[in-house]
């Protein structure tokens, strides 16, 4: 993650949040330095506060096809992407628009796309399920359920076949585990990491759902993560609600990645505080009181609180953070309502390399 | 008649053959405690319970085949494909087993199977959620491939599809879920392989299925505000393909437009055209017309997702040119 | 498995083989009762001659497509299939012929669908890869690697979904298990059999190669017993070279399936002591010397071993078994020789139910 | 020039374009230690090593996938589909992935990738394992697919292939690989798009490709003995399509017999039928005839699968009906 936009692109020194998680590393659960953790804070509220404002838009009509956002998983991301160097190769599925965000992409570009606009991120032309800043290291953004993950696996061969040190952070679902698409691939993850050809660092996030179907009605075996023994991979667990948690084995876990070129896994459990997409108003799958229970660990929430309790940040600054953000994403939607269509000439364009 | 949605047809006819035979499960992502990602089986859960209303992992291919061992084993499963775009991951099995299976054992096994989802694009799901795949699985001796497009149709092929012996794909028009029209009580079916005549004419045959029909019936409208009197065919049936009635719309109109979402090559409107210059070479006083999809993967924005469809000025223009008739 | 080809058909008695597999249950490895022995040696015998003679048929082009034989892997199935009852379904890959002959298919209509015939068990329509006996509980013969480990869960759900007691013994390869059908299907049976709607007994031959890759080159995790485990589904491993030991798990396994109506697996480490097909003749990927070491273990050897050594038989006996089953098998060559070609007229029947 | 089998061609192309470019590496099952089920790349992990020439678990849908990735990550992936039948696991990510990935990353994202194989049948190896799928994969947009008769085109278009920056089908005539003929040494490479004229001919254009081909210039021969002088088209590449050189052929000869192995519904002779009454309707003295494969799972005996494909009667029969001529 960019702490702030600029830094995402660089390598990290020792006083970012990076070389922080380095530290952890020795001492578990340490405090994060606070000047840091309100940079985590200010992007994970602007992640927050864009995902409102593109429901809106999703339910006044203005954001067409299909909408997921990430409201309450903002920690996952936001961790794991502190470890993100340049020359790493970010990959998930259709709940991409923290990912983007985090890597440096600009609540315009992105707000843009989801309106179909010329100025989106990727021309108008994939929406909310396909975003992609290639040249923040972010390759998509996927509508099928477990799709990417074998292209996550070759990127990490081709990551070290061509001698980086890159490595792949893939993200997944707890539905997507149950794909044939990652058997296969997690297995070959295995199989090349032994000769030290694939850094694929798997971030499983378990938000205890795919769609309306919790983990205990998808599968017997509902430790999801040791489900990565099939494959030779070693793997742990995280609170995916508690940024220091995450930040922490994020740090590790990509330092391992890349040291070994061998894959590694992390479960990270999370819960996604809204409905699976903007359509989903129903939710007969779970009770009011399970998602008021999750409130409760809202991550976001959880931070603030830490910032608080540090003394470090006062209420006021917190309100403020928040209207800056707010101006930020309000000038997103005006940026995406005025911006233009797509030219009818893209129509025809990127279909293959020359056009035909 | 009773007005009913094309959604509630289809469950209708599901959950009436359910009620007479409990050979038939349904099995399908989120069909059940979730509703149906398109409400097609909302409640049904409810009244057949969890071994009759399977809610199943993100596994296409397993729970596809897994659909084909039951109807093996003398059950009789209709699959939901959340959408057929999923349907890729479950291709194996449906091509090389479902298909395939009575011929390879001899005759010794039948797959009494429907697998059904909405087919088709228009609300911008962009480019993996959008196909039409009906010349896709009609390629496939060994599939019964259909498409409706009424309520009626809907609920009376559902009826045929699933007491068919063989699988059927059963494509539903995803974008007319919503649309209502007359539909029977009880237990009635509509034939596979006879087209339907969705009106009548005499100055051209506009062919098609699924939810182009609609929108011919519209072009219908405005072209006989210019004095085209067309005739509206509604496939229906993909495969088996009744060539008998679009053969002889053409030999009555001499002039015939094919139209179709999906894209142009190896299509449908290709086997249309072909079918037609075979059989009604003599008949033909212009080439068949066909009006198909952009030749892009479905794009997201709205302008673009637009201009990638078919639409009745495209239909209208084809239609000038079969009657060598200039556009205004 | 029959041990006659009639005693296949009904349940067995207190003297079938089937019975004393039931009492090996609680001592293990007991010595099998030498007549029953003799007459599983007799079938194991006729399975082998008949596998050579179809090698024959495909070198002098008599039988065509793809030929995969069994020999060497005898023990598995002659042990698992005396645990069929009548009303169980059998499922298996394309290395199928033995299993067709031990449910009960005369040697004669399998060698005619070898060699393409209209009298052959599938009237020559499928070959080799897709033998089929329904009334004898064999369910085929496919040729898609994994493909058919999904039907095999879909009908053991039916045959409790229709309340009877039958199982489903689904064979599958251990180059079918790093297949994404694999994953998806186990991960099903296992959440199926929860509620004992799935006796799926998967039987796992792991003859160490798939065509050229061993299990070493194919995954990072070569215990693959163990793969079960991610579905919550329990397992053994057994030497499947070994009779004894396999007719031991065989019938514990299919009674604690039957009774349970939960899946259950059993790894059986055997190999094939011929080329992968009938067209692989370079075996560059294995050793003459590997072959040699395990020609040592030829489960057919074996049962010969134990036989004489429990002085019931003598070398004559054997020549005579020999010589019996070689005539059975030569007629069933001369059977399939002489049989005529398919009435073309089957060309086109049995694509749908009514013809088109 | 030197005479080389159709495997060999393709071999060489491969290991030429290996040692000059070292993004390019090969994945499959068995194509290394064991030398590749059709001895293809026999050999070449010899000397390119086992990172080069990656062989596979069998898993279809992984490792193409990761090949895909492969190409993102910029390396030319060439991945060795032991058969094409067993591509149906793989649907998934060549159609939604492979093809699409430059469009709906709005063209930030490049797949040079070939995926390989022999496609079509003829030597018995029955339903599962017997498919022609060049319909199949043209009809989607973002695809190229080609299918090369001769071991010249063989190499040339293997070059051409992996230097696309986009993914190529490479649909090999599995019946061919034993096939000689003259090839170039070094590196010459043949263009996509273009049909290639396999024998010229006034009277009837016979149109296919793959190993139908060489049956055509046979039944080409005795129709030379019939005073029937025809032209033989290799359409070559399936998409893009070359309609210009069927379509001036048929504008000389008036006739055009199409053949094809695959499955006659939605299929390339339909679409060469549509495109010759669309372009060619003026000139057409008859209708296309198509000659395709039987509407049946392929059989395993021998009579029956002879029976199931093409021959050399039923074409002659074909061009004779185009003709208006009677059988003899
Ligand atoms: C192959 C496939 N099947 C079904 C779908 C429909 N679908 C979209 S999201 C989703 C649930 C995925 O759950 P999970 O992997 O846990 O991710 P989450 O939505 O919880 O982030 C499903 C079933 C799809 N997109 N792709
Ligand atoms: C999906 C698929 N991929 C590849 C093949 C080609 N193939 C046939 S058998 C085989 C090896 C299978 O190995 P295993 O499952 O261990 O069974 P075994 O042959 O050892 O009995 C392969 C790769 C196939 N038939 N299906
Ligand atoms: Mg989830
Ligand atoms: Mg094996």
């Amino acid at each position: 993650m960019a702490t702030t936009q600029n830094e995402g692109k660089k390598r990290r020194t020792a006083t970012t949040p990076a070389k922080r998680g380095a530290t952890a590393e020795r001492q578990d659960h340490q405090q994060l330095d606070p000047q840091k953790l309100l940079d985590f804070y200010r992007k994970m509220v602007e992640i927050r506060l864009f995902e409102d404002a593109a429901q809106k838009g999703f339910r006044t009509g203005k954001i067409g096809g299909y909408l997921h956002v990430y409201s309450g998983q903002e920690a996952v991301a936001t961790g794991f992407l502190d470890a993100y160097e340049p020359g790493d190769r970010i990959i998930t599925a259709y709940r991409d628009h923290a990912h983007a965000l985090l890597l440096g992409s600009t609540p315009n570009e992105v707000m843009a796309e989801l309106y179909g606009k010329g100025t989106g991120l990727v021309k108008g032309k994939g929406g909310s399920m396909h975003l992609f800043d290639v040249k923040n290291g972010f390759w998509g953004g996927y509508g099928i359920v477990g799709g990417h993950i074998p292209l996550g696996v070759g990127m990490a061969y081709s990551l070290r076949y061509l001698k980086t040190d890159g490595i792949v952070q893939l993200y997944l679902g707890d539905g997507a585990i149950h794909n044939g698409a990652f058997h296969e691939a997690a297995n070959l993850a295995g199989l090349w990491g032994r000769d030290g050809l694939n850094p694929t660092l798997f971030i499983l996030e378990n938000n205890q759902y795919g769609m309306g179907t919790s983990v205990e009605r998808a599968t017997a075996q509902t430790d999801l993560g040791a489900k990565f023994d099939s494959y030779g991979i070693e793997h742990e667990k995280v609170d995916g609600m508690d940024l220091d948690a995450v930040l922490e084995v994020a740090h590790r876990a990509a330092k391992r990645v890349r040291e070994s070129g061998k894959p590694y896994a992390v479960e990270a459990l999370t819960y996604r505080l809204v409905p699976h997409g903007a359509a989903d108003f129903l939710e007969k799958y779970r009770t009011k009181e399970e998602v008021r229970e999750w409130k409760q660990r809202d991550p976001i929430a959880l931070v603030e609180h830490e910032l608080l309790e540090s003394g470090e940040i006062s209420e006021e600054q917190i309100s403020q953070i928040r209207d800056e953000n707010k101006k930020l994403i309000d000038e997103a939607v005006k940026f995406a309502e005025e911006s233009p269509e797509p030219d009818l000439s893209e129509l025809k364009t990127d279909v293959y390399a020359t056009a035909v | 008649m009773p007005v009913k949605t094309y959604r509630d047809a289809l469950r209708d006819a599901m959950a009436e053959e359910m009620r007479r035979d409990e050979s038939v499960v349904l099995l399908g992502e989120d069909i059940g405690v979730y509703g149906g990602t398109h409400l097609v089986t909302n409640n049904l859960i409810d009244e057949f319970g969890p071994t009759r209303v399977i809610d199943t992992p993100i596994a296409e291919n397993g729970f596809t085949g897994a659909a084909i061992g039951m109807a093996m084993g003398g059950m009789r499963p209709i699959v939901e494909m959340m959408t057929w775009n999923f349907s890729f991951l479950a291709a194996d099995q449906i091509i090389q087993n479902a298909a395939k299976l009575r011929y390879f054992s001899g005759g010794q096994v039948s797959v009494p199977l429907v697998i059904r989802g909405p087919n088709g694009g228009g609300v911008q799901l962009s480019a993996q959620h959008t196909h039409s795949l009906e010349g896709f699985y009609g390629h496939f001796p060994g599939l019964t491939v259909v498409s409706p497009v009424t309520p009626h149709d809907a609920k009376g092929m559902m009826l045929t599809a699933i007491r068919e012996p063989d699988p059927v794909i059963f494509l539903e028009a995803g974008a007319l879920y919503g649309t209502k029209g007359e539909v029977e009580d009880g237990d009635y079916t509509v034939p596979f392989g006879k087209a339907r005549i969705a009106r009548e004419g005499t100055d051209v045959s506009l062919i098609s299925y699924g939810r182009q029909v609609p929108m011919l019936l519209r072009v219908a409208e405005t072209l006989e505000g210019e004095g085209i009197d067309a005739e509206v065919i509604d496939l229906r049936s993909i495969r088996p393909f009744d060539s008998e009635t679009i053969v002889n719309s053409v030999k009555k109109t001499n002039r015939a437009v094919v139209v179709q979402e999906q894209w142009r090559w190896f299509s449908v409107a290709s086997e249309v055209a072909a079918i037609l210059q075979e059989q009604a070479f003599d008949y033909l006083d212009a080439p068949v017309e066909r009006v198909s999809g952009a030749e892009v993967p479905a794009p997201y924005a709205r302008n673009l997702e637009l201009a990638a469809f078919p639409n009745e000025q495209q239909i209208a223009e084809a239609v000038h040119r079969v009657l060598y008739r200039k556009d205004n």
